[in-house]
Formats: C-alpha cells, structure tokens, sequence
C-alpha cells in the first residue's frame, strides 16, 4: 500500500511540474494562438537562474528555509524574457501559423547558446536543501514535504489562474480576446497589452516551474527540448488551449509514467505518445478542448 | 418530367431543435426557384441537404433520380451540381485562370493526372478561355484573385462554379455585398451565364424580394423549418399573410 | 593559446601538402610547420561535461608540450571542432582532414558517433585517437581490423570492474538487485554485464526490478518510487551525466538509497554533483580511468588536477585522463618513431607501428596499446566517504581499487559475453 | 521569353554545381552529398507544405525511414544495389505513409503539425527502445553499396562520394526536381494548390480534399525516404537522431531558409543552410545561436526566403523603374475562426 502511495506520488509530483510548463503553454496558445515551442527554454532557465539565485541568497546568508520563496522570486525575475520576446513575435501576429512555430523554434536555438554561454555546458544542481523542510514518514511510505509545497504550488497556481481567468475583469477580458480578437479590438480592448501580458504570464509559469523543480533535480542543456514534448503531449491530450485540459492531462502523463515504470518499465514513453495519438485521433480537440466546427 | 432535384419528406434535426421538417420540394428542368425565409427559417440546413454536405434525419435527398444524402460536394460536383456562397469564396494565390481551371479540371476528370503539363492541356485552356469570356474575365486571366476588386472576386467565384458545367446551380445570395443598384446587373450577368453556359436549373437563396420576383419562376418560402408556401410569383406575392412572415420580420430585423 | 575558435587559416590548407593524398604526410616540409592536431568533442549536449573537461585537459597538455619544444620539435596547434550527430560529425572530420590537413585526429565521445566515424577513418587513411566511446554493440561488425583508427577501451570494463568488486566485497549479502540505467546500449550493456558476471561466479539472486530511463530524464520520483517497491537489496546503476545526481537526490528524499548496497559503476562520469546531503558513504563507486583525489596519483597528475581546480574551479573527470592520453600516445609514438627511424618526422604508417605496443604515463596511471589498436588503461574505484574538504563524496583512501584493463576487458577477437562465461578473473 | 534568365540560371547553377568535384577540394564535394539528400526531401516536403499549405512537424521520420531502410536492404539482408536500396526506401515511405497519412490528413494547421510530431517522436522512441531490433542509439550500419551495378573498388568511400556518388546524386536531384516539376504543374498540382487556399471552395470544386492531402502526404514521404537512403548511405549509419523532432525543425528551416513559395526554394535552402553551418562552426562554438538569429529574421523580414529576395533583386534589377512591390505573404489563416483556434480541417 504504502508502495502504492509512493508511486502515485511521485506520479502527481511529476504531473504538478508539467502542468506549469503546460500551463504557460496553453495560455499563450488560448489567447495568442502561438504555440511556443520556446516554453521549455523558459523552463530551463528558471531551472538555472534557481540555481544561481539561491546560492547566491544562502551564501548571503538568508536561512534555509526561505528557498520556496527564493525560487519563487527567482522564477519571478526571469519572466523579465517575456516581454522582449513578445515583441519579437509581435511581427508574426497576422501571419500563418507555420511561421510563428518557427519563430518560436528560431528562439529555443538561441537559448541553447544562450544558456549555454552563462552557465556553461556542465550541468548544475543544488544540494539536498530541499529536506530543509522535513518529510512525512509513515512507514515505507516517504516523501519529502518540499514534494508537497511544489505540488501545492501547482494547485495554487491552478486555482488562482482559474480565479483569474474567471473572476476578475481582467480575466474576462482576456477570455473575450480569446474568443474573437476582432471584436474584443472592436470593443476597445487593449488588444496589444493583454497580448504582452498573456505572454509574460506564460514566461513566468514556465520560469516557476523550472526555479521550482530544480532542488530536487538538476538544470541540463537537454532539459529545454526534452520538457517541450512532454508537455505537448500533456496539452494534446487535455485539449490546446483548456486550462482544465492541462491539468488533467498532466496528471494523466504524470500518472500512466508513473504506473508503467511498476507494471512494465519498457513502455514507459510509448504509452505517452500512443495516447496522445489516440486522443488526437479521436477526440482531436483533447478531452477538454472544445470540440472544433 | 421527373424532377431534377427532390427532397422527400426531408426533416434534419439537431437534438431536441428542428431545424428541417418534413420538407418536400423539388425543382424541375428549366425552372428558376428562389428559397425565401427570414433568418434561422432553415434555408441553409436546406442548403446543405440539397448540396449533400449533411445528412437528413428522416426523408431521401433526389438528384436526377438519385439518392444523394450525404454524398459530399465532390460527388455532386461530378454529377453536375455547383453551388456558390453567399460570402465570396476565392482562392487568394491562385489566378483566375488557375480558379477556373481547377473546376475545369474537375469536369474533365483529369484530376489524377500527376504528371502531365496543364499549360500544354488546350482542352482546359480553351475552356478557361470560354468561362472567363462568359464573365468578362478574359483580360484578368493571370491575375492573382486576391488582387482582383470585389465585384470581380464575386464573379469569379460565380465563374468558377459555372466552370463544372452543372445543370443545377445553387446561389447563396449572389448579390450580397453588391449595391443596390448593382444588384440587377449582376443577376442579369449570371442568368445570362447560366443560359450560355447551359444550366437546367438555377436555385437561389435570396432575402431581396424584389430580385427574387424579377427572375422566380416559382418560390418557396421557408419558416420556422417547414414549407410555408410554394407558388409562382403572382400567387406568392398576392398573399400578405405570407409576405408578412418573410418580409415583414424582416423589416424588423 | 585560445581554444574556443579555430586558430587556422583555410589559405595555409591550399598549398603544401595540398599536393599529397589526404592524411599522408609529406616529410619534406615537416620541420617548416607546427604539429597540426584536429580535436572533436561535444560542447553542448549530454556529453558536454566529458567533453569540456577533455578540451581542457588538452589545453593543459599542449601548453606542457609545446613549453618541452612540441612533438619531435614541432609546436602543436589544435584545430578544434565539435563533435553532435553522426552525420555531422563525419562532415567536421572530413574538414579536419581534408581541408585542415592535421596530422591526427583525436576525440570522439559518444558511441553512436564513434561507430559512424570508425569506417570514415579508415577510408580516409588519417590517424584517429578516440577518446572514448567504444561500447561493445556493432564494434565487431563497425570497426572491423583498423588501421588507422586506435580505439579506447570497451565501456564495459568499469562495469566488469564494479561488478567483480560487488561480488568479492559483498557476496551473500544480497539477493534481491534491482537495476536503473540509461536506455541505450552503454546502460543496457552494463546491467547485463553485472547479471552475466553474477552467473560466472554462481551467486544467487533475483532480478527484482529493471528500470530503463530515456538519457536526461530529470524527473526519476516515479522510478524511485518504483524501485522502492521492489524492495531490493542491491542497485545496480550505470546512470551517468545529470541523470545520475537527480536520481540521487530523488532516491535520497524517499529513502531508497539508506541501508542497500548501491554498486555505480558510472558514478565518478559527473562526481562534484555528487553531493554529500544525499549521496551515502560505503557505495560502490566508479571514476573510471581517473579520480582526481586519488592519494597514490603521480606527481604530474597532482599538478593537472591543481592547475583544473584553480583555472576552472571545477574538478577533471576521467575524459581529461583519455584525452591526455590520447595526445601523449600519439607525441610518445612520433617520438619513437622518429628516433628508430633516424628522420626528422615519420610516415603515418611508422607512426602507426610505433603505436602498437606502446605504454605510456597518463593522468590516471599506465596505460598503453594492443595489438588491435584498444587500448588498455587503469580504472579506479572504490567506496565512498564524507571524509573530505568538498561538498560532494571522495572515494575512502583506504578502500581505493585500481585495475588494470587487461584483467577487465575480452582480449582480441574474442566476444565480450562469451569471454564472460568463460574468463579467468582476479577477485 | 520571360522565363530565359531563370532558364539561363538554372542551367548555370547545375553547371556549377557538376564543376564542383572538379575545382574545389573534395572536401567540398562530400560537404554537398548531404545537400542532395536534403534537396529530395525537402522538395518532397515542400508539396506537402508549400503546395498543400500542410507543415509537418515529424517529416525527419520518412528520413530516418529512408536510413532505417538502407540499413536493412542493403546491411542486413545483404542487398547492395543502391537502385534497390532506393526502391525500397521508396516503398517503405508509401507502405508507411499511406495508414499514417489516411490518419492526419483529416486535420489541418496546429493539429496536423502536432499529429506528425507526435508520430516522428513515436518513431523515435521505438527506435530507441527497440535496440535489438535497430541497435537503439548506436543505429544501424548502412553499407557502402554499388551504383548501378558497378562496384568502383578503385576508389575509397571518400573519393566515391566526391566523385561518381556526388554525380549520383546531383542526377538523383534533377531528376526528382524534374518529377516534382511536373506534379505541381500536373492538374493534380493545380487542385492541390487551391485546397491549400481555401478547402471549402476547393471542396464544391469537386476537389477531393482528403485524398489530395493523402497523395501529396505519399509523395513527400517517398521523397524523404529517397534522401534518407541517401543522408544513410553517406554517414555509413542510420541513427535515432534522424528522427528527433528537432531534426524535423531543421528540415522546416531550411525550407523557409530558401523560401516555401517558390518551387527551388527548398533546393535554395537546403544549399544555403549546409554551407552555412559549415562555415559557421568553424568560426564559433554558439553557432546554434547564429542560426537561430539567423532563421528568427528570415522570418520576421524575409518570409519568402531567399528564393523571394532573390526575385525580388532580380525584378528590381531587370527593370530599374519598378521597384519591388511590398513583401507578399501567403493568406493566413484567420486564429480562432474555427473553435479553439484549432484550425481543424473544414470538411471533417
């Protein structure tokens, strides 16, 4: 039983990360209709920039305990990428999707060197800080508390996202331009500022998740490329642009990983794609997704 | 005579709406039917059911004596029928010699020729040619439709349907966009086509009363999904009841 | 001297040796020209890590050589390209050769690569020095009786070598071993030399678990989890590069790593991530052909690994010691050559010969050359402390393991599992 | 008449291109060979995309399919007639493409590029996890093979490849340029085109949608599997880093690198690019980053790539009072007209 929790816990851990890269993702593509391959660039930056800020901060002689914040500062910080970039692809607005993919695409080979030019090509990582908040013990069944806070932090940012979207107006505002981009022009919304911020937002949850994720992992070259299919494959699954799609489907990734490792290791990224396949291929606007004309 | 075009007793129903019920029509050599209604009365449900993009819920779509429900545009295409929109359709880098040749190209079956030169085809040129002329295109052959002014995006769209060589042919309301006082040159312009170009029939959905008396020959007006009358011109326009339900909602609007 | 752009000039390339087949040399101009050497190895990527810590290693050696009058006399000059896809690579060694004429190639540390290029080399008559990847998987059929082309030694000797030190420290006490290891042929091949070594030596035991992470998954809980559930005695992993300080700390979180024999034969790949909070003391711990702290290294080593840690602030892994002897075998074997010979510079073909057999003085101990063009070099391992002046473990000075490859990998011509079942270790 | 300069050019661009193994260093020579398999592809590719308005995301798998297949024709079942190998490789695309291709047509835009990546990393993991079967991230060996029946055991795979390979190759090209000539002049080509403008006109046109995609789907897929055979046979090795989606952001690049609109643009682009990277890892380590600045701005100022800049200097040039007209961009397609902004084909 106990083995049974563990597993699933880690299977939602991993699902709590994805879902705030995919998060990023699907706002820019819910409002923008830019699906920015850059976003695991965001991530990987956050994941470096976490490094260096926290090592910085402890050096300094914050106390252990501030890390959450920290990297939550940190995650903060380099969503300053966000708007330089927005006003790149700004250009492309009007044009074919293929060449915003591309401009995205354009921008996931610069950070490779980019990164690679501040923080060098050896990966990094932090020392175990993370335990500085305990774990929960209950027989074989372990997990560290900083699990917990990040997959909180998910939740959280899922919840205030939904609050966000839904309560507020500008929230609604941004749905509206979501819906029909003309007609919230039209009615006099500030098309252009929604667009940069959307953008920016999409940036941070991406820099977060990357600043949140690297105490209990490491910040690689590789990390960029790698994140991006999986959260394709959460968003495809979801349904593009559903911020509900992307919860579920991370959890769904996060899960069915999880699972085939116990039951049969082999398989482990072939399920991904196979359902990714089959939801495209079924229900191709993704669980949550609406279905299209 | 058997009819060109029939439905049966066609109803399409979207869950608990009706948006077609039990609709019997049909449109014979010859004749030119408008479809009237006001808005959400189901004409381009009916549209689509005579095109055989969709399929009805109960009843049988005839076209020449053959069940075409659900067919799909391309098959109709082939057995000679054209429809245009109501909102022009072009296609934006394609030429106007290039968008009527891809209908010409469909008439004369070539479309799986992978391999050979259209440019050195003259049975497709020659009929481009002949079209173009028909419209009034044949200075504008290698301009890219996109650059081509409204009026004229309007006829080769028009152009192109007539291409196929249909016996029927089904207008969504040709003249939207085009000025009042436009408005008959154009339906001259396509009538005219229609007899050069050989067509049996010609159907066409229309809110403006006064093109619908000029051309019909007969027309149905539609409410609320169902037939609410069918009759010649004269007959039609002598019952106020009638021309209150489609008109008079329509000054509403 | 700079090592981050080419530092030749296309023009020189045209005239000369311009003349001459590709990669033969033309003594004649010899002495007029520096040493021309052709260096490939990652920059970015997975492999990035060995790859900067060989660039630097031959940085530091030609700085020594150049100081001792170059090789035979002549300066040494690099022209350095990066190593990335097959495809990609063989085009950047074609330009090494054919448009830069080197003397030599050296590099080369992913085995994909290593596979693609072998034929290429051949073909290309230009004497290549791989660093490393030589995995035993199509080696047999990829790289069949080279000439020119002088191979490193089989990847699988640190996982022979971890696994004789698991069987010889901590036989009966384990039964049920689990795996976790990269999913390409160097982590396939490693667990199976481990399982093929248990039935050698007749040791009873399970396989409760095999977990096969795709390379640079940095998100293992759920294989930790997994693991944790088959409650295993024993882990066995190859893990490497990132992936391995993540599975680490992952592991450490949940407790999986406290009271099991952990045998990481790949451990040292990534050591200063290695970090003391969550890497325990007593695992098996593999720094392949060089550990940086080893109390027992010569005098030159000592100096390499003070002059890494103050200009880089960063500690040499194993790929420094392959480039370096890499380099020195090829400075040794023109030496040799030139002086059995009495010219001023040999033929690539004498150089070649004099290759053959010879024993050279590397960062990490002796290593020297087979008949077959593998060479043989020292590997060290051991088990870690926290007894140290770093925040990452040390191998425990008293419990340091040095072996030498002739005793960890199959002599030539024969195959690697069937010399498993049937070879003679020393335990 | 108007048509002779761009005759003339072509015609001195083969040239050209046939004096390479003669005047420059054979280096330059095994450089190109790569090209050649990249031009067949992608002017495979480019049917799909600049004709059919279809972009793939997982084009890098009818590559890799190519290798794959060399590997096995010619490596494990011992066959070394290239002729045969290309064949093959021709068929292994269409057996592949075809259940593939009767899957995604039905979706157009994001959704049709995210289904053909989804697919390419697909494939990617099956090779790599397969690695009984296809040696995982070692690959397969490719053998060298003979050409026309003809062993040419005097030359070394080097020379074979600057010399009879290289004129392989480059006839290969022309000949496959020359068919994809054809095709998007062919009626069918015409059809094709007016889908990619706009699908429900092309549609009551009688155009058949579907099968249109499907068929252009095919032969790009032959086409990738003829430059894989190709890239397969030169590296000696058919790899699992053929098939990553990355590799198929390369194959768009340089297609948009040379300009998608216009027929030898991907040609133009697949040259450009493979000289390019050439020359620049040779001047610095962060190349990545040149080309990502480098695609970033033929995005943003020269969407028609070069091919367009070049017609645009050209017509600039040929008549000094007509300046070149405003940059004209394909039509796009109007985000979130259709649902979710999912521009799913409008017919299914």
């Amino acid at each position: 039983m106990s083995a049974f929790g563990n597993i699933l816990l880690g299977g939602i851990f991993h699902a709590a990360v994805l879902f705030l890269v995919a998060a990023g993702l699907q706002l820019v593509f819910g409002v923008q209709k830019i699906v920015n391959l850059a976003c695991g660039s965001f991530y990987a930056l956050g994941a470096y920039f976490g490094i260096t800020f926290v090592t910085l901060a402890l050096k300094a002689g914050m106390p252990q305990w501030t890390l959450l914040p920290l990297l939550l500062v940190a995650g903060a910080v380099m969503a300053v990428v966000g708007p330089p970039i927005e006003r790149i692809l700004r250009t492309v607005y009007d044009r074919d999707e293929s060449f915003q993919l591309l401009l995205t695409f354009a921008m996931v080979l610069m950070f490779q060197d980019i990164i690679r030019f501040l923080w060098g090509a050896n990966p990094t990582s932090l020392d175990n800080v993370q335990l500085v908040y305990g774990k929960i013990v209950a027989g074989d069944f372990i997990v560290p508390v900083y699990n917990l806070l990040v997959i909180a932090a998910a939740i959280g940012a899922a919840a205030l996202i939904g609050l966000f979207l839904q309560r507020t107006n500008y929230g609604r505002l941004l749905r509206a331009t979501a819906e029909n981009r003309t007609m919230a022009e039209a009615l006099g919304v500030n098309v252009r500022g929604i667009y940069a911020a959307v953008f920016t937002l999409g940036t941070l949850l991406g820099t977060v998740g990357g600043a949140l994720v690297v105490p209990t992992a490491a910040a690689s070259l590789d990390m960029a490329v790698e994140v991006v299919i999986e959260a394709f494959a959460v968003v495809v699954i979801g349904g593009l642009g559903s911020m509900a799609g992307a919860l579920a489907g991370s959890l769904l990734v996060g899960l069915i990983r999880a699972g085939s490792l116990v039951f049969y290791p082999e398989f482990e990224i072939l399920a991904i794609y196979l359902i990714v396949i089959g939801v495209l291929l079924l229900k191709p606007s993704g669980l949550f997704g609406k279905p299209a004309a | 005579m058997t009819p060109l075009i029939e439905t049966r007793g066609v109803s399409k129903h979207y869950g608990a709406f009706r948006a077609l019920d039990d609709i019997s029509i049909a449109v014979r050599a010859g004749e030119f039917v408008s479809i009237v209604g006001p808005n959400g009365a189901g004409k381009t449900t009916l549209v689509n059911l005579l095109t055989g993009l969709l399929v009805p819920t109960n009843g049988e779509v005839y076209f020449k004596g053959e069940n075409i429900a659900g067919v799909g545009p391309v098959a109709l295409a082939t057995r000679g029928m054209a429809r245009t929109f109501q909102l022009v359709q072009i296609f934006p880098q394609l030429t106007v010699a290039e968008t009527i040749g891809a209908a010409v190209v469909t008439h004369q079956g070539k479309q799986w020729r992978l391999l050979s030169p259209l440019l050195a085809d003259e049975a497709i040129s020659a009929r481009v040619a002949e079209i173009a002329g028909i419209f009034g295109l044949e200075q504008r052959l290698a301009t890219l439709s996109r650059l081509l002014s409204q009026g004229e995006k309007k006829l080769l769209d028009v152009a192109s349907a007539f291409a196929l060589q249909p016996q029927v042919i089904l207008l969504d309301e040709p003249t939207s966009g085009v000025s009042t006082a436009e408005k008959h040159t154009v339906m001259k312009t396509l009538v005219g086509a229609a007899r050069a170009a050989g067509v049996d029939a010609i159907i066409l959905v229309e809110h403006d009363m006064d093109l619908v008396a000029s051309y019909s020959h007969r027309i149905i007006a539609l409410s609320e999904g169902k037939v609410l009358a069918d009759l010649p011109p004269d007959a039609f326009f002598a019952d106020p009841a009638i021309i209150e339900t489609v008109v008079g909602k329509r000054r509403g609007h | 001297m700079k090592l981050s752009r080419r530092t030749v000039l296309k023009s020189i390339a045209a005239t000369g040796a311009a003349a001459t087949s590709p990669g033969v040399f033309a003594p004649a101009i010899a002495q007029a020209k520096p040493c021309r050497l052709g260096i490939l190895a990652p920059r970015t990527g997975i492999a990035a890590s060995p790859g900067i810590s060989g660039l630097r290693a031959t940085e530091w050696a030609v700085e020594r050589f150049n100081a001792g009058g170059g090789i035979a006399g002549r300066k040494i000059e690099l022209v350095i390209e990066e190593e990335t896809s097959p495809k990609d690579t063989i085009e950047r060694f074609q330009k090494l050769v054919q448009q830069d004429k080197v003397d030599c190639v050296l590099g080369i540390i992913s085995t994909g690569v290593a596979l693609a290029l072998g034929p290429v080399v051949e073909e290309s008559r230009a004497l290549t020095i791989f660093w490393d990847g030589t995995t035993q998987d199509g080696v047999e059929e990829k790289l069949p009786n080279a000439r020119y082309l002088f191979k490193s030694t089989d990847n699988e000797c640190e996982a022979v070598m971890s696994s004789l030190l698991a069987i010889k420290h901590w036989k009966g006490q384990f039964k049920r071993i689990a795996g976790i290891n990269p999913d390409y042929s160097y982590g396939r091949n490693n667990m199976a030399a481990f399982i093929a070594l248990l039935k050698r030596f007749n040791i009873e035991h399970e396989v409760v678990t095999e977990q096969w992470p795709k390379v640079g998954t940095m998100e293992l809980t759920s294989n930790v989890a997994a693991l944790k559930a088959a409650k295993p005695d024993l882990i066995f992993s190859s893990l490497l590069f990132a992936d391995l300080p993540v599975f680490m700390k992952q592991a450490a979180a949940a407790e999986l790593t406290k009271g099991i024999k952990l045998v990481f034969p790949a451990a040292g790949f990534q050591h200063t991530l290695m970090k003391k909070d969550f890497t325990p003391e007593g695992m098996l711990f593999g720094h392949n052909t060089l550990y940086f702290d080893n109390p027992n290294a010569t005098p030159m080593a000592k100096e390499f690994v003070a002059w890494y840690a103050d200009k880089q602030k960063d500690y040499p892994n194993w790929e420094a010691d392959r480039a370096y002897f890499a380099l020195a075998s090829y400075k040794a074997a023109v030496e040799a050559a030139a002086k059995a010979k009495g010219s001023a510079w040999p033929s690539n073909d004498d150089v070649i010969d004099a290759m053959v057999g010879l024993s050279v003085e590397s960062l990490g101990g002796k290593g020297s050359w087979r008949k077959d063009h593998i060479a043989d070099q020292t590997f060290v391992q051991g088990f870690s402390t926290h007894n140290n002046k770093y925040d990452f473990v040390t191998l425990d000075p008293a419990r340091i393991e040095t072996m030498y490859s002739a005793d960890l990998q199959k002599p030539a011509g024969a195959n690697f599992w069937e010399w498993l079942k049937t070879a003679q270790f020393k335990i | 008449m108007r048509r002779a300069p761009s005759v003339i050019l072509i015609v001195a661009a083969v040239v050209a291109l046939g004096l390479v193994p003669v005047l420059a260093p054979p280096f330059y020579a095994n450089l190109l060979v790569p090209f050649y398999g990249y031009a067949i592809a992608l002017l495979g590719f480019n049917l799909l995309f600049g004709y059919g308005g279809l972009l793939s995301f997982g084009h890098a798998m009818f590559l890799g399919l190519g290798a794959y297949g060399a590997a096995v024709i010619a490596g494990v079942w011992g066959i070394k007639e290239f002729e045969i190998v290309l064949i093959g490789a021709a068929l292994a695309g269409l057996v592949v493409a075809l259940p593939l291709g009767w899957l995604v047509v039905r979706y157009t835009g994001i959704f049709f590029g995210m289904l053909t990546l989804a697919f390419g990393m697909l494939t990617h993991s099956v090779l790599f996890k397969f690695y009984h079967l296809t040696g995982g991230d070692s690959g397969m060996r490719v053998p060298r093979m003979r050409l026309l029946g003809l062993e040419f055991a005097a030359y070394n795979k080097i020379e074979l490849m600057a010399g009879p390979f290289y004129y392989y190759c480059l006839a290969l090209m022309l000949i496959a340029a020359f068919l994809m000539w054809r095709i998007v002049h062919s009626p069918f080509g015409l059809h094709l085109r007016s889908l990619r403008d706009n699908a429900q006109k092309a549609l009551y046109l009688g155009v058949r949608v579907h099968q249109f995609r499907l068929a252009a789907f095919v032969i790009s897929a032959i086409y990738g599997a003829i430059g894989g055979a190709i890239l397969g046979f030169r590296t000696g090795l058919a790899d699992p880093e053929l098939v990553y989606w990355t590799h198929s952001g390369h194959l768009v690049f340089m297609t948009v690198l040379g300009g998608f609109s216009s027929f030898l643009g991907p040609i133009i682009g697949a040259l450009a690019l493979t000289l390019l990277q050439d020359q620049l890892q040779s001047y610095t380590q962060y190349w990545r980053f040149v080309l990502g600045a480098i695609l970033a701005l033929v995005v943003i100022f020269l969407p028609r790539g070069l091919a367009g800049l070049a017609a645009d200097v050209g017509s600039f040039l040929s008549s000094p009072r007509r300046r070149p007209g405003p940059v004209q961009l394909p039509e796009h397609s109007q985000p979130g007209v259709l649902g979710p902004g999912l521009r799913r084909d409008d017919v299914a």
